[in-house]
């Protein structure tokens, strides 16, 4: 089976307050560097093997609602490329 | 074999060690011999300079189970308890990757307490850094401090205290020196001395990676001007792991007849297995193809060196290998027999059937050693003349806004220090207090040193870091039975900085046998030096406080107002090393060499009187002096004091004594009998009031005091 | 009665809890089970402890989460069985969606450790019920990711349905943002399933049953399975 | 000025140990999702204003440098769209 590799990019879903962003930005902000906003998100590399791209897309969004994503603070969007 | 086709001189090695041992081996050694020499040859690995001279610290007394040479110095604490501890430097990896340098600390000095057979029960970590406010300084400390939360806080053992102190001469060489205590059964007690033709190695816990080769090298040499090319060595700690670890081993340990173990650190593999077969005079075949692998083209040597994180080496029948590894299993954590004792002394190294390497253990530990060459005298600087007068009250909130002196409870509040249900009492005022278990004997604990004071003299410095942490057990109402140290200096191959190693070893033996108290062990790190600069010396002291019933330790109630303030001990006749004389751009001088006699009688005195629950509160009078232990007391319990002092001398008030203490006590009365009986100098000074403020009155001098929510302000610094 | 404590990798308030449990709930038979082999089937009490399940990867609570020893809790907690989480125990409860919510690291972005108040907002639960409504305990927190958030609809919800258990405050019983240690929605501090019979709190009081030492609040909490088996067991 | 927003998309150097990307997989494992290999990385999201893209991205690339990245155990790579 062909091998791919997924990006998941998790991200707050918007309201979802980041403090871990503000931080982030606040601390660029004694650098010297003023910004608008930082959003703190997570990179969930995956590689696997599937029959298709389409069924790798379709497997990692099952791992998404499972266990990789909580639907509560976060969205997600993914990106499957052979590899 | 493979032969010969390094330089070994280019892996570290001097001509003259590269001639010893090939004499020693009476041929010539082939790479991956000489890569495992080099290392295991490190200062970092063999104490090549300091060797002979830690011999003089005293080391005998009859608490003392296991000393100096065993993972961690095990000492009696009565019902059948002990307690281990070790100090040990995480300094080099931790100026490269602040966070991850001091979380492999920590994970590194639980397994040296876990390799004792005890369960890893606190932590305590003792941090040196240039003067904070500079981007670097601010990086390191928040990195450090968050990586000891986080591999402490994760693996399930608390953080207990500890001390921090700036000084510029740390601006490139950051401290971070890391102790951990653990408890046992005395028939728990287990040591790293292979035997038994035949016997298996089990090697417990990560996977062997790439991570941290050469690492112990890494750390004998100087850092250099720009650190960052030495990144790839940084190597990350996994306190999940950690912590299956420690439960793996310890059942491990209670379930099999396990005969030797070692946890690996500096040397990875080679330094373990090595160790445990010279102690024990034996040798060992190693089957390299049976170590697991993170990646799969590892060389030899590299399987050998790597000093990947989370791994112990256990000794056991090979009748007992399959439940040990069931257990393992069990757990969650691989467990691989890697290797078998052989009678003959040798090391024999096999990849697949096939021999790499053939020698004596003998000859990989026993390093020859590096002579000393001190510069000679003591170049104690003049005591200066004092500054007079001023006024006490802004020179206290001064002092207290001082980094040295600021509050450090932004640093621990972020450890978990309660984790285990053995910590009686926290951090906050000088040692924490663990219980082995409800209803079991514990101990206080303490780390300290004070760069102040070894800055001008090292050897006065050591002996006044011995007492501080004596006292601030003591000042738990516990009696120091056994200390752990940490030697962190300069290159040894300089005449002064040699100087100051051989000033520090006597001034720890000096206090410790005035004192009675055994040194159980320790760490040296030389070569803490960069562009120049060499560190202060800092001979970092770790304390064990014995007490029979720490539930009833001094300080795990609280004063009540009404109770007494008493002076017990020796007040400060001169300025000279304060933080005061440093506020006030006095040129810094000595401080004054212990008063052993006086601080005996209080040593004492506070574990009688504790024990007799006479004393509500204790705090000894350190950094800052006299009103800044007063203050300290407000804040730290929410009321007031109010006092009456005999003295306005900037050196009463200020200057920083090695025998006094402050006590809260609600029967002055047979206090001052004790005192009297034991000849301890007492006087009552005030008293515990409800409002919380400090309130002080001086002979001369008006009346005058100072808010709770003043003084709070003033220490409050917020160093994260 | 049984109550057990399940371990699992990485858990490190399974000891104390079980040696807590012991002083609270004398008589009672206490396991630590491992959570491979977890078997509920005759629990009255399951406590899911402190510590870094799976090291807390991905999100604190998120793996143990989906662990299969969460179907043997699911199925207790449909018997009427009681279900503690605390710390790390709760957050797996909300990880499993057992309990409602999300957590967040705390608002000031580290750990925390120290001693808190926090006010009994209800006491519609085993757990609490030996304390009135109003009641001040002072308990301590040990926690990075303990920021509880809800919608305000689920706050609503919740509040109406007497199901917020316990909320930050002030040694006086004042519930103001400065008490609020970690940023939590409406200081909350502890939530209670659809009948009480679930509690995940952030405080530790298998670290406050300690009166020789002077922390004794936890004590009532862990108590509170008691009161179950007084009126006959389970449901 | 334009306003940006830069992704930083940073992944642990090859070799360094990644014990959250192992438990993840093998709790994708238990969940019956066979995957080769997992890496669990950070999504930093940036908005700000810059002159041109160019600017941008020498920005970012300064702000990764001195705050963002630890370049002891970290990579990153860098895209920046308007916005
Ligand atoms: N780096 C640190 N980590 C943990 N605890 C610390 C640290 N530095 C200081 N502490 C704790 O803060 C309290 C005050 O420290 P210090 O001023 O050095 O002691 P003392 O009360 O003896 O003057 C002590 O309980 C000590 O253990
Ligand atoms: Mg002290």
């Amino acid at each position: 089976m062909p091998n791919y590799r997924a990006e998941l990019r998790i991200h707050l879903r918007s309201g979802v307050l980041d403090p871990a962003g503000e931080a982030v930005q606040s601390s660029l902000g004694h650098l010297g560097f003023a910004v608008d906003r930082v959003e703190v998100g997570k990179l969930l590399t995956v590689d696997l093997s599937a029959s298709s791209p389409a069924e790798a897309e379709e497997a990692l969004r099952r791992m998404a609602k499972e266990l990789l994503v909580n639907p509560v603070l976060e969205d997600y969007d993914l990106e499957v490329r052979a590899r | 074999m493979p032969l010969n086709t390094v330089d070994p001189t280019t892996l570290g090695l001097r001509p003259s060690e590269c001639e010893f041992a090939r004499r020693q081996a009476g041929r010539e050694l082939s790479d991956l011999e000489w890569a495992v020499l080099s290392v295991l040859w490190s200062e970092h690995c063999a104490y090549k300079h300091s060797r002979a001279l830690l011999s003089r610290l005293p080391r005998e007394g009859e608490r003392v189970l296991a000393g100096p040479g065993a993972g961690a110095g095990v000492l009696d604490i009565g019902e059948g308890w002990a307690v281990a501890a070790k100090v040990e430097s995480h300094n080099h990896p931790s100026a490269v990757e602040p966070l991850q340098g001091a979380a492999t600390g920590i994970g590194g000095i639980m397994r040296d307490v876990l390799s004792m057979g005890a369960r890893p029960a606190a932590f305590l970590d003792s941090l040196r850094f240039g003067m904070p406010g500079t981007g670097r300084t601010d990086y390191l400390l928040r990195g450090v401090v968050a990586g000891i939360a986080h591999y402490g806080n994760c693996v399930g053992v608390p953080t207990v205290g500890g001390d921090l102190y700036f000084h510029p001469s740390y601006e490139r060489n950051p401290l971070v020196n890391a102790m951990c205590v653990g408890f046992l059964r005395h028939e728990q007690l287990r040591d790293s001395a292979a035997s038994g033709e035949g016997n298996r190695f089990l090697l417990l816990g990560a996977r062997t990676g790439r991570d941290g080769i050469g690492g112990a090298a890494f750390a004998s040499v100087t850092l250099r001007e720009d650190a960052a090319e030495d990144r790839p060595r940084v190597q990350v700690g996994d306190p999940f792991l950690g912590k299956l670890l420690i439960e793996a081993t310890l059942e491990i340990l209670a379930c099999e007849p396990v005969v030797a173990i070692q946890d690996l650190g500096a040397g990875g593999l080679a330094g373990a297995l090595i160790e445990m077969c010279a102690k024990g005079g034996v040798g060992a075949e190693v089957w390299l193809e049976r170590v697991p692998l993170r990646a799969a083209d590892l060389a030899p040597a590299e399987i050998l060196l790597s000093e990947s994180q989370e791994r112990m080496l256990l000794l056991l029948p090979p009748a007992s290998i399959p439940a040990a590894q069931a257990t393992a299993q069990r757990l969650g954590i691989i467990a691989a027999e890697v290797g078998e004792v052989r009678a003959d002394g040798e090391i024999a190294v096999t990849m697949g059937g096939e021999l790499l390497s053939r020698l004596s253990a003998a000859i990989y530990a026993e390093a020859p050693m590096a002579p000393l060459a001190p510069a000679s005298g003591n170049a104690d600087a003049p005591v200066p003349a004092e500054p007079q007068g001023g006024d006490a009250r802004s020179a206290l909130l001064a002092l207290l806004a001082r980094p040295n002196l600021s509050s450090r409870a932004g640093i621990y509040g972020t450890y978990d220090q309660d984790v285990g249900l053995r910590t009686v009492v926290r951090p906050g005022l000088d040692a924490a207090v663990l219980r082995a278990a409800p209803g079991a004997p514990g101990v206080a604990v303490a780390v300290d040193q004070t760069p102040r004071y070894c800055e001008r003299s090292a050897r006065i410095g050591a002996s006044l870091a011995v007492c501080e942490a004596a006292r601030n057990v003591a000042a738990r109402g516990a009696v120091p039975i056994g200390l752990t140290n940490c030697l962190n200096l300069g290159s040894p191959e300089r005449p002064e900085a040699a100087r100051e190693l051989v000033d520090v070893v006597d001034g720890i033996a000096e206090a410790a046998n005035e004192l009675g108290i055994p040194v159980t062990g320790g760490n040296v790190s030389l070569y803490n030096e960069s562009g120049g600069l060499a560190i202060v010396p800092t001979p970092v002291i770790g304390m064990i406080g014995h007490l029979p019933d720490p539930e009833r330790a001094i300080g795990v109630g609280s004063p009540i107002p009404g109770m007494r303030v008493l002076l017990l001990g020796q007040p400060a006749d001169r300025l000279a090393g304060s933080e005061f004389a440093e506020l006030a751009g006095v040129q810094p001088a000595a401080p004054a060499p212990p008063d052993y006699p006086a601080l005996r009688a209080v040593l004492n005195l506070l574990p009688a009187a504790g024990a007799a629950g006479e004393i509500a509160l204790a705090h000894d009078v350190a950094d800052g002096g006299l009103l800044v232990a007063l203050a300290e007391i407000v804040l730290h319990t929410g009321l007031g004091v109010s006092v009456n002092l005999a003295e306005a001398t900037p050196r009463y008030l200020f200057g920083e004594p090695s025998a006094l203490f402050i006590a809260v006590t609600g029967d002055p009365g047979a206090v001052l009998l004790r005192a009297a009986a034991l000849g301890v100098r007492v006087k009552e000074i005030g008293e515990v009031t409800q409002s919380a403020q400090l309130v002080v009155g001086m002979p001369t001098e008006p009346l005058w005091s100072l808010e709770r929510a003043q003084l709070q302000r003033a220490v409050g610094r917020d160093l994260l | 009665m049984i109550a057990d404590v399940v371990v699992f990798p990485g858990s490190n308030c399974d000891f104390d809890t079980l040696e807590a449990l012991r002083l609270a709930l004398p008589g009672a038979t206490l396991r630590r089970q491992w959570h491979g082999e977890l078997d509920l089937s005759r629990s009255d009490l399951c406590v899911l402890p402190g510590g870094f399940a799976y090291g807390d990867y991905l999100r604190a609570g998120a793996l143990a989460a989906r662990s299969p020893a969460l179907r043997e809790v699911r199925r207790l907690i449909e018997r009427g069985g009681l279900v503690l989480g605390i710390c790390n125990g709760f957050q797996v409860l909300v990880e499993a969606g057992i309990l409602p919510g999300a957590f967040q690291t705390n608002d000031v972005q580290h750990f925390l450790c120290r001693d808190v108040h926090v006010r009994v907002a209800s006491s519609e639960s085993p757990f609490l019920s030996g304390l009135r409504e109003g009641a001040v305990l002072q308990l301590p927190i040990a926690h990075q990711e303990g920021n509880y958030r809800v919608t305000p609809r689920e706050f609503e919800e919740l509040s109406s349905e007497g199901r917020i258990a316990l909320q930050y405050c002030g040694a006086d019983g004042e519930i103001v943002p400065r008490e609020n240690p970690n940023g939590s929605y409406h200081s909350i501090a502890g939530v209670l399933g659809a009948h009480g019979r679930v509690l995940g709190l952030m405080p530790h009081p298998e670290r406050a049953a300690w009166p020789e030492i002077g922390r004794a609040d936890g004590l009532e909490i862990l108590r509170g399975a008691l009161s179950v088996v007084a009126e006959g067991g389970r449901a």
